[in-house]
């Protein structure tokens, strides 16, 4: 690659991420100001801190957190295992119906969870599981994206080294986990930090189905802030929103560099 | 007695709070009694909430919900009137305690559905300073809808691109466009529905004069934005100086207090005909499927929280509108009116006020009819036009309740 | 289970019957048939594409035949899948985890076996030294030359120790000196453990040296099964003739031996090729007034290192010779060739398939040509060191 | 062997095919179920109406109006979502400074709840003092109504739904990215081949696991990414931002009319089942996995 | 620019200048210094992992070095990216497109720089006429055999006819025949066209037989670049010595020769071991009573098809002997060894280097070793047909 070539390209993935993260640094600049300056942008706007404190207060979210913990840990973790053996089930595997399961794997995709939401009530009520953690959980254990997802992947792993574990002696369980999941590695964290930034956002389903302050999870809390009859409060609500996503930039910082080592280099003609 | 009870929360300020710690100090009285209140999110939230649970055989005892939604709430079969649970004279009595206009929303066919709360009514907001740099007198809102076009113009600012830096007059129109444009049909004269939420009145020439006066604000006169006005936004555009008045509920008091950075006032919407507005806000609703005990409990609970002492104080955490007139001679609520004079316009405005729009099937009656509304007022349809098909699919929704 | 793998599994015998493969409208494989005797080593050989990995991998059970039955150690295993036919493989792809280590690549089987890691860790060490690979166990395979990966390769199948080892060309990147040594070692292990082994090759001297028994194979069919001294000295088709043996035998049409060559065609009543190596071919000593079909004539040389090759004709047909180097002839003259008996090799100018003579001497005698003594240069025995 | 597959392939997909079915497949069969029959009111109860439902759908005009938006909206999302994340999961792929911010800032939309940034870009175009109106009116320009007037609003509603969607695809091309050997891209930069051409004939065709996954999920989105104009404009001006998922959510949580929602949402999951399903058919058998 | 491609560009130098290349704490290359002369033709030969393909790709522009230059055609391009340098290359990975077909994988240069489409598939037919794959052409790489995967990644680079072809291994998974034919023809395709080949393999006979220029390297070092006539009679080290030839040449320590040692090492001064190969040694003729330095004792002989090998002992000094398969000493005796006064080589002991003698035969003489007629056996030079 040239020099220039080289510029150009470091040029638009600047400007593209300075568009990209402008909302962000719109909720950063809100959320530390007092709100006279949502839409004021001046240098020397005093610096606060009350707007966090505001949004801190609104709701227990100390617990709040620890919900959406145990909620979207839950949820990654059965997402991983029932998505990771479906799709080698589907990557690698021929059977009769095989098509066809697949289509209905892909038409969850389409069905917006939401709309099914009193079929799925009535489903969690007569497990009889109404505000419970599990109940905001178990729709979503099982997710087609994931499925399909990792059944890409899989399907471009080398056939040669699950040739060479099974003449290891290794059986499809453990050529499934020591060779398909270690080489699905990026696929895994970019699956994991996807859903675990959907489920930690996920606001409806969890106010309809939970009802105490030791089940739900911190969306509800900030949704407080979101109504709309007073008009909006920026300074709030972004205070809200970065205090509550906090955990999810830092992890993406954290977890990206992940996405760039190479596992699949040479070593495989 | 167990007792569910859903509540939404619209406005800012820590309404959820304030419900929370006044059912506190009602169980901390009824130590017999146990109410679980929930936070069921916004309107719409609660609404589907309620409505899910209830389908899911899970329905709470008692709930906050748009007034509004009586008509839906009772074609679903989920809420039981109240009626039943007024036995004694001091019930009776309590009962009659409300502004007939809060009542219009909570009764149909000679029964009581609803009980009014967290209600509040649209008023106008002016800003002195702007109306003192335009030359006006800033003591004195526009009191007429000619009144309110002829300062609009004076208020309309341009920069030297000719681009306008301050309109005159903001009525949001995102949303729930029918609400703030109810107050101009009242004040015009003329009803939206009828009071059995069955026969609506969307094509009375009132009604399109009324619209008309509407787009001509932005078209015609040039006062208003032109396009649809976000609500949401509207309290910012105010204090940011874009507009010199605006149309908003009085739960937003309490906001633009604390956040106008120069001198407001309120006032009550300007007279066509007549003045007017309509009310808005959520009622608490009983639900079918409790036992009578736990309705009984539900009921007494209502009954208090509604007493003066605890309305008053929802009402200086919040800036709804005290629903009884009782509230408003206590003694906290008079120190808080003497040091808030605001605060008493909205009440006073209610000697004007009608029902919110409110039928069967009402928020698809509504949607047809916002959505008439933006087409006039985005230009794509003439107001009459536009409300004339509104009408004709309204009738057609709601013939089946006639 | 530790306990035997420790000790080695005793070679099971491998039977092949009747393969067929085909992807498609391509055979690969045109039925096969082949028996390999336990504990032995078998080279698979022949050239580029024939078919060797494929055989190989439906040994594995990597690759389900089309058609024919697989047997080991007497059972039918034509359906059994890879994991459940104890044997261990080199890919000639390698097939490296690219996201182990090399240690972990080597003892990837140990480990789904369950040995315990004191154990390993022991094995290990010992293959780790063995391939030359103990400064490396760290690596990634991305992070190694090519013949290093391959090395890894080996040491994956070697440190397993089961009954049945497949190879796929798994010295085909090293150097001439380093691959001497795995030959040696390979071989070595193989006789000590006792398992199976069967190794694709493309190199004829691996085969010779290594192999009890060679598989020559050519588009999908077998062209010879024998050992090594048998395919050398009595190819059975022109094709092993010319593919066993650097450079290939000579193969001359009879009629270029002009009247030896028509009396020998007379005798066989077909026509015939003559199939001389070109080691076997010697300088006649002095110059020879004896029949014209064995002189040749040279035309160049090619220096080798130790020894020459010289170019050159008989009658029309081109012929190679190897001497020593310094008993080259000079380009553009003529030598007599002397031959051995043993060394004329006759084969079916139509069908490629060996003629045997019941008395090759007397025919060759009255055919004229100059025979050398028998005897002076048969090749001895191969006498390899175990 | 065959029946060993069988078994093998039954077993690992039972678990996840048990929870798909029993919180989707039940549930829309109920759906498709309902839509045969009547929205049950307090005084009348649900019946049995055959297609009605269907006819009314048909007769919609609202419904022939979302449709419309719809199409325009995937038209407009699609693509430009997918080649945007294709440029920046290049972009961050490569070494240069400041390239974690650069890939914190492209994966934003994703962790950001929609609520929240929807109210944020309901700030951006706001008239007057909105970021966009105040960039452009530095410029001169005057106030802009880009939500409020019906020809604007869906470009609005798309700009927003790419923000939030090539930030997402991108995380998966990038992951694709680490999985092509790189020996295949220096064999063609020897070959003479440059960026673009490498990109083209090689990165392109090996990423097409991905594409094919990343293009049925954008066609899914563009019938399913809605939660945003709720806040930004009710689907409004009068329809005019309404998509068909937006109008299901009114009909079935608003209308409370469940029956005809049903019938919309059978229509849909029709028309996607069609086009993603189909696309999924049609190419995964073209696509090269290794 | 087409038209230039269509006749074939002439070769243009390549100047490597203390390249160092280090991975973290590996040192793959520690100052490699070569000069390659344009339209020459260079095999960089050493053993797995001596950093040949490292150097390769630092050539090609894949890697950059971690210190020094190189210059192509005069010109440092160090940092010019591999598409600017103008060259083509085989990988040892093959690196084929596995999406493409063989085709288009071959062609895929010669689309990329807009060659028409005529052109491409005039050349594409003799290409893989050539490489023999013109039945394969439809096929994924997944389809093909080892073999015939690295003759489409061959045919990718030699369609292109650049100034400078890099390949790396490219014929180690092809079979001895089809191997003796690549060699001959890229050789001959070298030539004709013109252009600077440098060719990695770890095969000295291809190293010897090909190439104009050897380097032979050891642990990222050079260790003597040199002719293959000069590295085959003058090794600069005993590594070379060792090296090259098969068997490797017998290092003898002058120590094991008794008394002819001794004299040698004082008339030197330092310790040296003596070189001899295998091929340079002959039976005396007769039994000898000479010195008994020179006195092999065989125990062993192993049989390689035209020759055989003798094992034995030159004192305790383990040596090898080739000798033709029909002059076989039998083992558990004794023979007595002749070498030409040539093919005596001497090493330091210590650094290994070669040690020069102003006049080798009279100080031999003095030793009292049996030393053969020189000339007899001296190497022929190199007559290989073009
Ligand atoms: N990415 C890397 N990181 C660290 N060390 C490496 C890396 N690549 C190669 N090496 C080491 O550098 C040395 C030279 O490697 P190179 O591939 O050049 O060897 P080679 O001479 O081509 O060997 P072979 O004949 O086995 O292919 C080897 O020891 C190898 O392990
Ligand atoms: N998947 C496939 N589809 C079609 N043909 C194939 C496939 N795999 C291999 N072949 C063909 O089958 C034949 C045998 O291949 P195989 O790999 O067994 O050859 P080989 O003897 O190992 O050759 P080499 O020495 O070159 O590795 C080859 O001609 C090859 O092109
Ligand atoms: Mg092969
Ligand atoms: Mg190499």
């Amino acid at each position: 690659m040239t020099g220039f070539d080289r510029i150009l390209m470091t040029t638009g993935a600047v400007v593209l991420a300075i568009v990209w993260v402008l909302p962000l640094v719109y909720a950063i600049w809100t959320a530390v100001h007092p709100s006279e300056f949502e839409a004021r942008f001046v240098l020397t706007a005093p610096l606060t801190v009350e707007n966090f404190a505001k949004a801190w207060n609104a709701a227990p979210f100390a617990r709040y957190f620890l919900n959406t913990f145990i909620l979207v840990t839950g949820i990654v973790v059965c997402q991983f295992v029932l998505c990771t053996l479906a799709a080698y089930g589907f990557a690698r595997y021929r059977f009769p119906g095989r098509d066809i399961l697949f289509s209905l794997v892909l038409l969850q995709l389409l069905v917006m969870p939401d709309i099914l939401i009193v079929e799925n009530y009535r489903t969690i009520g007569a497990l009889g599981l109404v505000d419970t953690i599990a109940a905001i959980a178990l729709p979503y254990v099982a997710s087609g994206f994931g499925v399909f997802l990792i059944r890409q992947t899989f399907m471009t792993v080398p056939k040669e080294l699950d040739e060479a574990a099974r003449i290891e002696g290794a059986g499809p369980l453990t050529i499934l986990w020591r060779v398909y999941v270690p080489l699905a590695k990026p696929i895994y964290l970019a699956y994991g930090l996807v859903s675990v930034s959907h489920h930690w956002n996920n606001f409806l389903w969890p106010l309809i189905v939970t009802n105490s302050v030791e089940t739900r999870p911190v969306t509800v809390g900030l949704s407080i802030f979101s109504t709309s009859d007073s008009g909006i409060e920026w300074a709030v609500i972004n205070a809200a929103t970065l205090m509550t996503s906090a955990p999810l930039l830092i992890a993406f910082l954290l977890f990206q560099r992940q996405f760039v080592q190479s596992f699949m280099r040479a070593g495989i003609k | 007695t167990d007792l569910q009870f859903y509540f939404p929360v619209a406005v800012g300020g820590g309404a959820a709070e304030v419900i929370q710690s006044l059912t506190d100090e009602y169980l901390a009285a009824n130590p017999d009694i146990s109410i679980d209140a929930v936070y069921a999110g916004s309107y719409q939230d609660t609404i589907t909430k309620v409505i899910t649970a209830a389908r899911g055989g899970n329905a709470p005892q008692l709930s906050v919900a748009l007034s509004a939604d009586m008509f839906t709430l009772l074609d679903e079969g989920l809420i039981l009137p109240f009626d039943d649970f007024i036995t004694t004279d001091e019930d009776r009595a309590w009962l009659d305690g409300f502004y007939p206009a809060f009542m219009e929303n909570s009764q149909t066919g000679g029964k009581t559905y609803g009980i009014p709360f967290q209600r509040s009514t649209p008023v106008l907001y002016w800003n002195k300073e702007a109306f003192a740099e335009a030359g006006l007198d800033p003591e004195t809102p526009p009191a007429t809808w000619e009144e309110m076009v002829e300062m609009g113009k004076t208020l309309t600012r341009k920069d030297d691109n000719g681009n306008v830096s301050q309109w005159g007059v903001r009525i949001p129109t995102s949303g729930f466009p029918y609400w703030l444009f109810q107050g101009l049909t009242t004040q015009n004269d003329v009803i939206l529905a009828n009071s059995d939420g069955n026969e609506t009145n969307f094509d009375d020439p009132a009604v399109v004069e009324a619209l008309e006066y509407l787009v001509s604000l932005s078209t015609e006169h040039g006062v208003m934005e032109p396009g649809i006005v976000e609500w949401g936004a509207t309290p910012k555009a105010f204090f940011e100086g874009q507009t010199a008045m605006m149309w908003t509920t009085t739960g937003n008091l309490t906001n633009v207090r604390d956040n106008a950075p120069f001198d407001f006032g309120v006032a009550m919407l300007p007279a066509n005909k007549r003045r007017g507005a309509p009310t808005g806000g959520g009622n608490f609703y009983l639900f079918e499927g409790s036992s009578d005990e736990q309705l009984a409990a539900a009921v007494d609970f209502i009954k208090w929280i509604t007493l003066p002492e605890q309305s008053a104080k929802w009402t200086m955490a919040t800036g709804y509108v005290a629903p009884r007139p009782a509230t408003w001679e206590t003694d906290t609520m008079k120190d808080y009116a003497a040091d808030f004079p605001a605060v008493l316009v909205a009440r006073d405005q209610l000697e004007h006020a009608v029902a919110e729009l409110s039928t069967y099937e009402n928020q698809r009656i509504t949607q047809i009819f916002n959505d008439a509304l933006a087409a006039a007022i985005t230009g794509t349809k003439p107001a009459a036009e536009a409300l004339a098909e509104a009408q004709a699919q309204a009738d057609a929704i709601l013939a089946a309740y006639r | 289970m530790t306990q035997a793998m420790t000790q080695g599994a005793a070679g099971r015998a491998v039977r092949l019957d009747g393969i067929v493969k085909r992807w498609g409208d391509t055979t690969a494989l045109d039925g096969v048939s082949v028996d390999v005797a336990p504990g032995s080593f078998t080279a698979l050989l022949g050239p580029s594409g024939c078919g060797k990995s494929t055989l190989l991998r439906i040994v594995a059970g990597l690759e389900a035949a089309s058609a024919g039955r697989v047997l080991i150690g007497g059972a039918d295993v034509t359906k059994r899948p890879a994991d459940k036919r104890d044997l261990s493989m080199v890919f000639q792809s390698y097939a490296l985890f690219p996201h182990l280590s090399v240690a972990e690549n080597i003892i990837f089987g140990l480990r789904t076996r369950g040995v315990k890691r004191a154990e390993r860790q022991d094995r290990l060490e010992r293959v780790a030294s063995l391939l030359g690979l103990s400064d490396l166990l760290d690596r990634k395979p991305a992070a190694l030359s090519g013949g290093q990966q391959q090395r890894v390769a080996l040491g994956r199948a070697v440190i397993a120790k089961r009954s049945i080892c497949l190879m796929d060309e798994p010295l085909s990147n090293l150097d001439a000196k380093l691959r001497q040594t795995m030959r040696t070692e390979l071989r070595a292990l193989q006789r000590e453990l006792g398992f199976t082994m069967i190794y694709v090759t493309h190199d004829q001297v691996e085969a010779i040296t290594m192999a009890d028994q060679v598989v020559l194979m050519n588009a999908g069919r077998v062209e010879q099964a024998a050992s090594p001294e048998a395919l050398y000295e009595r190819p059975a088709t022109t094709f092993a003739a010319r593919f066993i043996g650097t450079p290939p035998m000579n193969l001359i049409p009879a009629a270029a031996l002009g009247q030896a060559g028509a009396v020998l065609e007379q005798a066989l009543g077909a026509s015939v090729l003559v199939g001389i190596r070109p080691e076997a071919m010697h300088p006649a000593a002095g110059p020879t007034n004896g029949p014209a079909a064995l002189t040749m004539t040279v035309t160049g040389a090619e220096y080798l290192g130790a020894d020459a090759l010289v170019q050159g004709r008989i009658g029309d047909a081109p012929v190679l010779m190897r001497v020593p180097g310094h008993a080259m002839p000079a380009p553009g003259g003529t030598a007599a060739i002397a031959v051995a008996a043993d060394d004329f090799h006759l084969f079916d100018a139509g069908t490629g398939a060996r003629v045997t003579v019941p008395d090759p001497v007397s025919l060759l005698a009255r055919t004229g040509l100059p025979v050398a003594t028998p005897g002076a240069d048969a090749p001895v025995l191969n006498q390899r060191t175990p | 062997m065959l029946s060993r597959q069988w078994i093998h392939g039954w077993l690992l997909l039972t678990p996840a095919l048990a929870f798909i079915f029993l919180f989707t497949h039940v549930p829309a069969v109920t759906t498709v179920w309902n839509s045969f029959f009547s929205t049950p009111r307090g005084r009348r109860p649900s019946e049995f109406v055959g297609l009605d439902n269907y006819e009314r759908m048909i007769g919609d005009p609202v419904f022939w109006q979302v449709l419309v938006n719809n199409l325009w909206f995937a038209l407009g999302t699609i693509p430009v979502s997918i080649a945007l994340s294709i440029a920046m999961a290049l972009f961050v792929n490569r070494a240069f400074a400041g390239r974690s911010l650069v890939r914190m800032a492209y994966f934003t939309p994703t962790v950001l709840p929609l609520i929240a940034v929807a109210n944020i870009w309901l700030f951006f175009y706001t008239p007057g003092f909105g970021l966009i109106d105040q960039v452009l009116g530095a410029f001169g320009y005057g106030q802009t109504n880009l939500l409020g007037s019906p020809d604007t609003a869906l470009a609005a509603i798309i700009v927003v739904s790419i923000w939030k969607e090539a930030g997402f695809f991108m995380i998966f091309y990038l992951a694709a990215l680490q999985a092509i050997p790189p020996q295949l891209a220096e064999a063609a930069r020897i070959e003479g081949a440059g960026g673009w051409t490498i990109f083209r004939r090689i990165t392109f065709p090996l990423m097409m696991p991905t594409t094919l996954f990343v293009s049925i999920n954008a066609v899914i989105n563009a019938f399913r990414l809605v939660d945003h104009i709720f806040i930004l404009t009710g689907g409004g001006p009068d329809n005019a931002s309404s998509l068909l998922l937006y109008y299901i959510y009114e009909t079935s949580f608003r209308f409370w009319d469940t029956a005809y929602g049903a019938t919309l949402t059978v229509a849909m999951l029709a028309l996607l089942g069609v086009l993603a399903i189909g696309q999924f058919f049609l190419f995964d058998r073209r696509v090269h996995y290794k």
